[in-house]
């Protein structure tokens, strides 16, 4: 008997637990030919905003031992554009599309929400809140509880849809923000988005990246984030998807022993475009070989 | 296309440059001049991305035992620079690679009645062969290939062969004109009747150059850029260059990867 | 003409600005064989505290994707056995050894320091503050700035030596840490620490380490490592001593670039015993063949 | 010492079971058995951390060109379990390797008059074999290497050779006795006359059993650990093992890469 792989993620239904990640995975089109949706759980968009946005010059990528940096600056097409353009696409498949948002301030946030919620074919939203805070002197929303709060808040009031609030690494404490966004009215907490990393061309003497400082992922942040995963799992009541550094089935496998109920790949899918899908499959395949007859079984099972 | 490809040869054709002959699927056999391939180095994470390489030239590969079907082949001409183009310098007959291609946008073959000016520097010249080899099929073609040395000049006698007329000049003299290859395309153009289409691939100074010579002519040009890349296919948005509409407050932002690697050199930004 | 390879780090004058990190290095003699200690700038020992620790249960370390986690539980022979076993060793190398220490207490911390500086043979003390306190609930003191002022104000009236804080990377803002810890008196600031991270066995479904989460350590932290250092060394006027996944003499020569006045090579010595003594060799012959004449000029001398 | 080794063969001597030969400089020939060496499987970080393996043999290499000098070699017996030894299967004759070694403290050669007995399980074989080689230089040597099948019972000819007599037993009976291999050695011991000393090195479990039954009879016995190891030299003190004093309150770790990997097993801590 095939194992029993769905999930119920925050009210998104899963056909198994395997999502692909924001920024690493298009607007779902561009991986067309490498993976067959309807083989993975749930897909999630590039991050939106309000106004299309033009992104950092270059270079915007440099790869580091093990994982990689970008500084891609949020480049997106804006919701007018997203919802011409991308969300036509979502009616073709069955799986859950979930749209990755973004705001300078607490009101683009929660506009944000609020046209992501009038779209029929967005199944859940994915608040990035790792954004400056450009009221508040640039201070990251996702590094202080309250700024944290009152954004969720906001997107919270603005949207009926299932809720999903992306939590930064870059923090001393993880479950306090994850706490803060609990109370503010989260569904769930997808965690972690990039850690803030530095690459420098010695020749050059100047930082390889544009931008100078950039986003960390890969299999190098694994580590953290599955530290991180499990903190979150046993300080709050929500269900977590757990993100970082997931190449295959066996890292996948140990995020949901962690805690999470669901987990999304990123960085591989540029080493492999067909990695999401390929993790599914070999999760099936491993439950079956190990007699784990629902993967239910083991979100959080971790033995302590 | 994802497949995995078998290593048919891999040799040094002069100093730090390398040739890699190796296998590929039947729908292989369609990709077209100035596409590319993203080769997974290894299986380990070091390196983690793909490096993208140019599609020097496509073939037919027959295995030696009888009754073995025959199935295509590519070629790939690279640069050894960093750890990923090294351990790919170690690799051996028969070992496997893990392919992503072709992928990109390729050259537009042009018209019959234009003549076809190739310019390339170094290894840039990796995927002006199969470009040529097109090309050579409907119009006159020369190649004005630089480099910084000999050394960097490189499969000029493939070229001839195709009957593709060839200029070579380096900055140190030690093979063709001293100097760069521009000067070359210069005197071509200065002599130039009928109606010509420049394709170049190179250096960022040298289609800085070309783009600007074409510019000043009106002479339809096309370059190959490179960039760095992590996912090919157009998802991780870090591979783009500046378009000529490019400012800080009104970003013109192309994907090297989909809308790319080859471009109209008047649709990129180029400095003055 | 050689390279001027020397730093002077807060009274230290160093050879050249190559240390070994705590931890990693033992007590100096391990690696007898392997590094000429006259090679390098100087060596920092073990944690060492008190009394004598044992250390965790095993396993302690474990490998991850470009990196290494480890828990050894801060294991030291203690002051005594230090004082009597392992310091007459340093009298033996003309090359400055610097003691790294911890407490349990802001006492404990302040008599160490007072301990150490009775040494002769000692010519620097570092102070490890990614120590949970005890006596407040188990929040770590480099995690919190008047935590980390209270210990090393209270290590700094202790000591007359050159008195270097380490600093964790498990913070939102390494600078606010940073600038407390001069504002308390200290003479340098070496980081990153490790970061915390976690390793899991899928199949016993257990954590890979007995203590559950472990330090991060090599390449695979570097990114971070960079980047923290950058902003320490933009934001505090002391000098910096840059550590994390520090493997050749162009990951050294980064971090200078970044604004460290030395850098400390951790779990590169597991991998290359003679990594330090090689890294230094391999900066001067760096900066031979690129003319550069001084390492100092290269201090901070990223261009941004 | 850490030196460039270069590979002089490397083959599968039974499924997932390979053993390589590799050169060495003039110092390692005064390896003594037990002793290990820890191997940097490639010059990537991908594994990060060297391989600790036990040294199998150690011989002399002569190169086959004239004139040139012999050189001593060493040989390992090792066990794919996971990317490193996956990695060192795929290497070929004259591909280099990075060694550090040889380390730890090897085993106690002991008296002319005991018996030895050694115990080896799967590829805990692997340091036992230089030790046999010693030991029947004086004393009698019997052997006992079990093994979950007969896949996993490893070189027992090159054992016989050297005029060991051999006793084998499988989990599953596919060679020699069905079941453990320590119900041979207590047979042994049961009739045996003289003084003996048992050498036993594989999983824990069996460690286990060996280090009981040698207590029991107050029979002197070394063991050879494994642990995860980082540095090989005594600096990150991430391998230790439990003596026989520990308690949490009172720990006694011993450090398995210089105070071992070889104990007297009665200075571990061991389950009931
Ligand atoms: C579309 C395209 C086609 C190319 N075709 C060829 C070719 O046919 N022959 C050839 O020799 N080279 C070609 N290059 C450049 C080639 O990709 C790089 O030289 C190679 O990736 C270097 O890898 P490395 O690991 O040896 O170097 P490292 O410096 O160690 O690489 C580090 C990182 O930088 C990236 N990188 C380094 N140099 C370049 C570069 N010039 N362009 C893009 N990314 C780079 C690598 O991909 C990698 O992610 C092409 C690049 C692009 C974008
Ligand atoms: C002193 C000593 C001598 C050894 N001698 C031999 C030998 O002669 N032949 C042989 O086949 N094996 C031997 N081993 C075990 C061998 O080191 C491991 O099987 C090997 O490191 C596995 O590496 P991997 O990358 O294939 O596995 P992975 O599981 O991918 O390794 C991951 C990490 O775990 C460590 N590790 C995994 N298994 C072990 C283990 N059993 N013991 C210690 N560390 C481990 C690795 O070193 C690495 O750091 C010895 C171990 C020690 C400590
Ligand atoms: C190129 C790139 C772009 C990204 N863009 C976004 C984004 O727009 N919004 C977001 O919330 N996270 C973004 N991320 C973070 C990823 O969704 C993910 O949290 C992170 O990469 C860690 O997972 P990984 O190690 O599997 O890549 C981006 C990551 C990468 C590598
Ligand atoms: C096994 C091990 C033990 C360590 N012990 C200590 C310690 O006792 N005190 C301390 O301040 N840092 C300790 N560290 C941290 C290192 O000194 C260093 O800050 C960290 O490993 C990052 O540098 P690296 O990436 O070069 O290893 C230890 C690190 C490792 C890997
Ligand atoms: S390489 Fe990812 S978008 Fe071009
Ligand atoms: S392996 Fe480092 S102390 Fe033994």
């Amino acid at each position: 008997m095939k194992p029993d792989m769905t999930v119920n993620c925050a009210g998104i239904l899963l056909r198994n637990p395997v999502m692909t990640a924001s920024g690493t995975f298009g607007y779902g089109e561009e991986f067309a030919g490498y993976v067959d949706l309807e083989r993975i759980g749930a897909f999630v968009t590039k991050g939106l905003s309000l106004k299309p946005r033009g992104g950092n010059p270059t270079p915007r990528i440099v790869e580091t031992p093990g994982g990689m940096l970008n500084a891609i600056g949020l480049q997106n097409v804006g919701i007018d554009a997203f919802i011409e353009k991308k969300v036509p696409f979502f009616r073709s498949v069955k799986t859950p599309a979930i749209a990755n948002f973004f705001g300078n301030t607490v009101d683009e946030y929660a506009e944000m929400a609020r046209r992501l919620n009038e779209i029929p074919e967005v199944a859940a939203l994915e608040v990035n809140i790792s954004c400056p805070n450009v009221k508040q002197g640039g201070i990251v929303f996702g590094t202080d509880p309250a700024c944290a709060s009152t954004v969720v808040t906001a997107c919270r009031a603005a949207t009926n849809k299932p809720l999903i609030v992306k939590l930064s690494p870059n923090v001393t404490d993880v479950v306090v923000m994850a706490k803060a966004c609990e109370d503010a009215g989260a569904d769930a907490l997808s965690l972690i988005n990039t850690l803030t990393g530095m690459a420098i061309d010695l020749n050059r003497r100047r930082p390889v990246l544009a931008n100078i400082t950039g986003g960390f992922s890969g299999p190098a942040i694994k580590p953290i984030a599955l530290r991180m995963v499990w903190q979150v799992a046993r300080g709050v009541k929500l269900p977590v998807i757990g993100i970082g550094g997931i190449m295959n089935a066996t890292d996948a496998l140990e995020f949901i022993l962690a805690g999470a109920t669901a987990v999304q790949v990123g960085t591989a899918s540029f080493i492999n475009p067909g990695a999401a899908q390929q993790i599914a499959a070999e999760m099936e395949a491993w439950m079956e070989a190990n007699g784990v007859a629902d993967i239910k079984s083991l979100i959080g099972a971790l033995e302590t | 296309m994802q497949f995995t490809s078998m290593i048919l040869s891999n040799a040094e054709v002069s100093p730090g440059y390398w040739r890699m002959r190796m296998t590929a699927p039947q729908e292989f056999a369609s990709a077209s001049p100035g596409q590319f391939v993203m080769v997974r180095v290894n299986g380990a994470i070091d390196p983690l991305l793909r490096r993208p390489f140019g599609i020097f030239d496509v073939g037919v590969y027959t295995p030696s035992q009888s009754g073995a079907l025959s199935q295509p082949c590519f070629e790939m001409l690279y640069r050894v620079v960093g750890k990923g183009t090294l351990m790919l310098s170690a690799l051996h007959e028969t070992d496997l690679l893990d392919i992503l291609g072709p992928l990109g946008m390729g050259f537009d073959l042009g018209y019959v009645d234009e003549e076809k000016l190739i310019v390339g520097g170094g290894v840039g010249l990796a995927p002006l062969y199969l470009l040529a080899k097109e090309l050579v099929k409907q119009s006159q073609v020369r190649l004005f290939a630089g480099g910084r040395t000999r050394d960097d000049v490189l499969c000029i006698t493939e070229f001839e062969r195709l009957g593709v007329e060839c200029y070579t000049a380096t900055e140190d003299g030690s093979l063709g004109e001293c100097g760069l290859v521009t000067e070359a395309l210069l005197r071509r153009l200065d002599t130039l009747k009928g109606k010509a289409k420049i394709y170049a691939c190179g250096p960022h100074g040298m289609l800085n150059a070309v783009a600007k010579i074409a510019a000043e002519r009106t002479i339809p040009c096309q370059v190959s850029l490179e960039g760095y890349m992590a996912c090919g296919v157009g998802a991780c948005l870090g591979c783009v260059a500046t378009g000529h509409r490019h400012s800080p407050e009104t970003p013109d932002f192309r994907c090297v990867c989909t809308e790319g690697p080859v471009f109209e050199s008047g649709e990129l930004k180029w400095r003055d």
